[in-house]
């Protein structure tokens, strides 16, 4: 991807200046019904995004990392008191300039569209007809699909459908990532090439990243910091800094010490729960 | 389409923009489907003007208070009872009868293009027969009698059923059926576990068409053949000019028919209670 | 491939074969004298009528006729279908507000508007037109109400955080996602279109295939009679397959699935 | 099926002379021998002779028409029974002149049964089914009246419709016990072996007047002369008629497309174009004695007066 | 999971001794259409399954190993002079007591049946009520869902949903499973715990197993052999035989040297591929 956002907001995704709060979340609680009636998933979560952060959340199945990430993007609606902002305006409905890439993603395609036009949707009307042509080829030719443009999403294999509506996100340059499981379909070599293409784009761009996954590597070589959810309802069981120096490479990276405590330190983390 | 739909799922109820936020997908709050009665303002209103300006319009525009007392004369007559229950028999009877043949005949012809092949000019063609030609060859195969109104009835109102349940089919998710073979339920079960609930939203809007057509078409018999029935009465009221009479008669065929529908969206809510919200 | 067995490909043998059988059978009871009235010819007789009918031209001149009419009309009631359809599917109030109504209306039998019709267009094509577009709009109304009311909340959330506007959403997700069901609204719509066309012609414009199917009723032709009993079917298998065809070229989301199913 | 015969607009510039005192008159009819009069006038030129440029428009249903006199429509046919309810309800309709009658010699029309059923009589219909044309018509009226004065309760006799081509097989499958059949139907089922148990109006009158021509009240009312005119061509048509079977015949053949042995053989019904009050009474009485009219009727306000 | 089968099948499970063929695959191809006509996606895939053998498949993205595992499952067919067996008969259709296991798990659960009913699905009319309901609840125990017997999919989360149809086909006590990624959206310790589970099942029935995963230590963990798919169309590139100890342990066997150089050694494999 290219350049976009100026330097000093680059320099800033580094994460060594103070920044900007870019995502608020207070006392951010949620009921979901289920067969016994309304059930409190999220309790009284707290935390902030800074601007340009990267933030990993990790937790057991069903720990409610899915609906923190939907109350992020406006998708579900927190319990009165929860206070949840995004860039500064309290999130109703999803916030302007943040991208949500959802766990579903054979759901989140549309059928009808070729794989082209499924990135162009977001893009449509909003660019001109030229950029949006070079910045869907460009993010198709990031995630490995150019030569798929054509097709239909039910003629791609699951990991395809997963890398076409990452395309379609990045496509958008949003502010902000949800990312919920992007690479979870994914074989290792893949993997790999898109997480150096996240990681890119992140610095380029200073856009604000949260991110589920369960590869524990993955979320340490990744972000800034670690959110751990846990309990019923769900908190925040551990917050992790992730002081790594950027950028980061697959190989010398993970072969650091501190990459290795860090691992160590998560996978505890991520043991310790749910028992 | 691949995943379009894959929600017999999803596709159960219906939502607005400010009611899927809700936290709490409460069931019994699925009147998705059901027109509240307020929904009759805009024809009140209009009845209401009907009656202010009706003695300045011609005889064949009687305000709807004459209406009312037609209907009192021929309720008092003892007319309209036997005739009423003779329309919502056929009605009924001709109203199952589609739904169960367009259910069958829907998925036939949705999961075999060969089976649809086949029998699509066929029922195309008999899908552009007018009543009015069916009607009498009806009436010298079974003559004039219940069985004919509801073989005429059937006819008319299969189609909306068995083109909604076949395009239903087409669109359900194959994963969903590739399911159903690999856990090696039979050729039926999976019809009845699988195929069948899947295609229930697909059914109901079906038979939601339906239901007035098959009203309009057992009104349509009587009128013709003038075999019981209030379409008998319709068109005895109109020749007698009575119009009066004629127009209470379809307002009362109205409100029945508002009542079939609240009965199907009802159902429906009921079948289909435990589906995702959508 | 030669351009003969694509069209071999594309003629649906299968379905030619059941009606071509059901036509056979009936004709065999009728020489078998199994069947013996003298309102239902034997299909031989009906071709050979219909064959001179076709020479003379009046087959074509009221065919032409229905076909517009019903054409017309059809087009009518799918604009306003689909977009009395989207008011309410999509906005609420309004369906709250006069849904009910529709429901009542909707079971009002078209053949008892005849007398208003005829008393405020007379025996004319605008009566004609008034009982399709009344009839045929129904079902375009309820699958389309249906169709947009139903999409599926995983594509309504991919809508939302893309940001795509109200105009967008409508336009690039939910009409696609509804328009199976529209699709079918539509088609039911045409075929009531021409029975509706066909039950005006009888009535209340005297013109077209309906009315030529009863003058020849009452002029005691029973084989010119199913001639045009004939010509109005398949018509209806005309309009169906062109109709399937244009579907066919212009959405893609209405394609069924590779997949087997059942 | 062309529907329209003579054109406004080719014969106004014609007659020259005459052009001031041209009455258009737009007339709507079946294609039946009731409207042989009309086609007759027609052809000979007897409308033009009287200045009057008609139109005719052919219907399939003489019932639609009442409610497009008027408007689209001066004249049209209509029957006794319709005409009387039509003024019941308050409707501004007129006859303006007769048209058929209906004599013991000449029945209009005849109900016919199957042989061997034991249905001799009227009397014999009750619990049977009746296949009719229209069942608020006069034909129905009139068999159901006879059946009264032979013994029978009217409402124990099942009426069915359907249209009069389509009766004889009904008859023929068993679907109905008997039917009100109208020429030429009459006449093929009973050579076809069937029986006529008679016909239906002479119990109430022969001759009697069962359909004539109807017109808007008000507009009958300012345009007398036009009827009167009317009249006289529709007198000079009836002669003709008479005097010449073979040409009328084929002019019936013309605009009802009957197969040409059917339209040689078929007999003509009596043509009487006077207005019959005392007919309209009797079907008043007919309509009372059945219970399907209460109340009384001015049959004066039911025609056109002293035209 | 009980012991069901006889110890002579659970020692045969153990891979030492010799073993009949349970499914044989010779010059299987597969042709799909894409836009620009049908496209080979397999060709002339070789190999076979041995009774009660497990094995991985593995591939990058898009590589066919969904279409292998369903030409195996009887969901897709090959071209013609392709000879597919299982147990002995030729593949058309789905075999008797062979499971399959979806990647699009979210499409392949009945959204009007609680988790309880989905489970039930394939069991109903086939086994007494009070064996389907044991079963039912031993095998929801097994994915840790006992608690969500009455909730329906749509209330569960994806890893949730993943396991209700791993429980539903475990449910089935089949003679062979087609795993299509079935712990892809799993948290590190609900899949460790699960393939534990897993490995028990296979070594009390004996089942035949391919499994397709993206995880290398998971496949290397698991199975007898591992299968690597590559090219297009796609053959099998690499088939690495697995020759660790049963039973397995996640601490243990981890830190074999053996287990680290089959590791090694596939992730070469898979490298290599793709390039
Ligand atoms: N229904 C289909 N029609 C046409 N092509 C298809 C279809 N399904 C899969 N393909 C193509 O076949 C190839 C292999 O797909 P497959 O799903 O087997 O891959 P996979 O190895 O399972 O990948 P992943 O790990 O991403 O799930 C891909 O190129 C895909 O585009
Ligand atoms: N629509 C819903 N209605 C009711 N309960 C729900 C709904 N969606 C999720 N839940 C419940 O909320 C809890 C958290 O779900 P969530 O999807 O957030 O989990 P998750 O952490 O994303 O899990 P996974 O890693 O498996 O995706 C689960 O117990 C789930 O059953
Ligand atoms: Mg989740
Ligand atoms: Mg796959």
């Amino acid at each position: 991807m290219t350049v976009e956002r100026s330097a000093d907001v680059s320099s800033a995704a580094l994460g060594t200046q103070p920044r900007s709060v870019a995502c608020q979340c207070r006392n951010a609680s949620v009921d979901l019904g289920s067969r016994a009636g309304p059930r409190r998933i999220l309790g009284d979560i707290n935390f902030d995004l800074h601007e340009g952060e990267f933030v990993a959340i990790l937790g057991r199945s069903g720990s409610g990392k899915t609906t923190l990430l939907r109350v992020l993007g406006g998708l579900v609606d927190p319990t009165p008191e929860s206070v949840v902002t995004f860039h500064g305006r309290p999130v109703a409905g999803p916030p302007q300039d943040v991208v949500f890439v959802f766990q579903n993603y054979a759901a989140s395609l549309l059928p009808w569209r070729t794989v082209h036009n499924n990135v162009a949707l977001g893009l449509e009307g909003k660019v001109p007809v030229a950029v949006k042509r070079a910045r869907i080829s460009e993010s198709l030719a990031t995630v490995g699909l150019e030569a798929r443009a054509a097709d239909y999403p039910w003629q791609l294999s699951g990991g395809m459908q997963q890398r076409v509506q990452l395309a379609r996100s990045l496509a958008m340059r949003p502010r902000g990532l949800l990312m919920d499981e992007p690479f979870g379909s994914l074989d290792a070599m893949t993997k790999a090439s898109l997480q150096d293409q996240l990681q890119q784009v992140h610095q380029h761009t200073g856009a604000t990243i949260a991110f589920v996954t369960h590869d524990i590597d993955e979320a340490v070589f990744l972000s800034d910091r670690i959110l751990v959810l846990d309990g019923s309802p769900a908190t925040i069981a551990h917050e992790i800094p992730v002081e790594l120096p950027r950028p980061r490479d697959q190989l010398a990276t993970k072969e650091l010490p501190e990459f290795l405590r860090l691992r160590r330190q998560v996978y505890d983390a991520i043991v310790e729960t749910g028992d | 389409m691949t995943t379009l739909g894959v929600g017999p799922a999803d596709a159960a109820s219906p939502v607005e923009p400010g009611e899927r936020r809700r936290t709490t997908p409460a069931r019994g709050t699925r009147t998705g489907s059901l027109p509240p009665l307020r929904g009759l303002l805009p024809l009140v209103v209009f009845l209401a003007s009907w009656q202010l300006v009706a003695s300045r319009l011609s005889p064949f525009f009687p305000p709807p208070s004459d209406w009312a007392s037609a209907l009192l004369d021929l309720s008092r007559s003892g007319v309209l009872l036997p005739a009423a229950f003779a329309t919502v028999i056929t009605f009924l009877l001709g109203l199952v009868a589609a739904s169960v043949l367009g259910t069958v005949l829907g998925l036939a012809v949705g999961a075999s293009a060969r089976t649809d092949r086949a029998l699509q000019p066929t029922l195309e063609y008999a899908r552009a027969m007018p009543p009015a030609a069916v009607v009498p060859i009806a009436t010298l195969l079974l003559g004039f009698t219940g069985t004919m109104k509801v073989v005429v009835v059937t006819s008319a109102a299969i189609w909306s059923i068995l083109l909604n349940t076949r395009s239903g089919v087409r669109q359900l998710n194959p994963v969903m059926f590739e399911m159903a073979r690999s856990l090696q339920l039979g050729r039926f079960e999976r019809v009845r576990k699988v195929t069948f609930p899947a295609l229930l939203p697909s059914i109901f809007l079906g038979v939601r068409v339906a239901a007035p057509v098959a009203l309009v078409i057992t009104l349509l018999v009587e009128i013709l053949t003038q075999v019981d029935g209030v379409g008998a009465l319709i068109a005895q009221s109109q020749r007698n000019y009575e119009f009066a009479q004629g127009y209470g008669l379809i307002l009362v065929a109205g409100l029945f028919a508002l009542l079939v529908n609240a009965l199907v969206s009802m159902l429906q809510a009921r079948v289909m209670r435990h589906r995702p919200p959508a | 491939m030669t351009s003969a067995t694509a069209v071999l490909r594309r003629t649906n043998v299968l379905g030619v074969a059941t009606m071509l059988l059901l036509l056979g059978a009936w004709e065999l009871l009728i020489r078998v004298g199994l069947l013996d009235f003298q309102n239902l010819p034997a299909p031989s007789a009906v071709a050979a009528r219909a064959q001179q009918l076709l020479a003379s031209g009046e087959l074509m001149t009221n065919l032409l006729h229905t076909l517009r009419v019903t054409l017309l009309g059809w087009v009518l009631a799918s604009v306003i279908g689909i977009g009395l359809g989207l008011v309410l599917g999509l906005w609420r109030p309004a369906w709250r507000w006069s849904m009910a109504s529709f429901e009542l209306l909707r079971a009002v039998p078209p053949i008892s508007l005849v007398p208003l019709a005829l008393l405020v267009f007379g025996f004319s094509v605008r009566t004609e037109l008034t009982l399709i577009v009344y009839a045929s709009a129904w079902p375009v109304l309820v699958n389309t109400i249906e169709g947009v009311r139903t999409v599926r909340p995983e594509l309504r959330d991919v809508a939302r955080t893309l940001h795509l506007s109200r105009r967008e959403t409508l336009l690039k997700l939910t009409l696609p996602a509804a328009m199976p069901s529209i699709v079918v609204g539509l088609q039911l719509g045409l075929s009531l279109a021409l029975v509706l066309a066909v039950v005006a012609e009888l009535v209340g414009n005297p013109s077209g295939l309906g009315n030529a199917l009863i003058l020849a009723q009452l002029a005691l032709r029973p084989e010119e009679m199913f001639a045009y009993v004939f010509t109005i079917g398949l018509l209806g298998i005309a309009l169906n397959a062109a109709f399937r065809q244009i579907v066919a070229w212009t959405l893609t989301s209405a394609k069924p699935l590779p997949g087997k199913v059942s | 099926g062309g529907t329209e015969s003579g054109s406004p607009g080719a014969s106004s510039g014609a007659t020259a002379s005459a052009e001031a005192e041209t009455t258009a008159l737009r007339i709507a009819f079946v294609p039946a021998t009731t409207a042989l009069p009309l086609h007759v006038a027609q052809a000979q030129g007897f409308f033009k002779e009287n200045n009057l440029d008609v139109t005719l428009t052919q219907a399939a249903n003489i019932s639609d028409l009442p409610s497009t006199l008027g408007r689209q429509f001066d004249l049209a046919i209509g029957t006794a029974t319709d005409l009387i309810r039509a003024g019941t309800a308050g409707l501004d309709i007129v006859q303006v002149s007769g048209n058929t009658v209906s004599t013991k010699e000449n029945p209009f029309v005849q109900v016919i049964v199957p042989p061997g059923k034991g249905i001799m009589d009227f009397g014999d219909l009750g619990g049977k089914t009746v296949g009719s044309p229209t069942l608020s018509g006069v034909i129905h009226v009139g068999t159901l009246f006879t059946a009264k004065k032979q013994g029978t309760d009217p409402a124990t006799i099942r009426g069915v419709e359907a249209p009069s081509p389509t009766l004889p097989d009904q008859l023929k499958g068993g679907r109905v016990d008997g039917v009100e059949a109208l020429q030429p139907f009459a006449s093929q089922l009973t050579k076809a072996g069937n029986v006529s148990i008679g016909d239906p109006f002479s119990a109430i009158a022969s001759p009697l007047a069962t359909n004539f021509y109807v017109a808007q009240g008000e507009w009958a009312e300012s345009n007398k002369d036009a009827v009167e005119r009317f009249v006289k061509a529709m007198e000079q048509a009836a002669d003709f008629i008479e005097e010449m079977p073979m040409e009328s015949r084929t002019i019936l053949q013309q605009f009802t497309e009957l197969p040409a042995p059917v339209a040689a053989t078929v007999p003509l019904p009596t043509y009487d174009f006077d207005i019959r009050t005392e007919d309209l009474d009797k079907w008043v009485g007919v309509l009372k004695e059945l219970g399907q009219l209460d109340g009384e009727v001015d049959t004066g306000k039911l025609v056109l007066s002293e035209r």
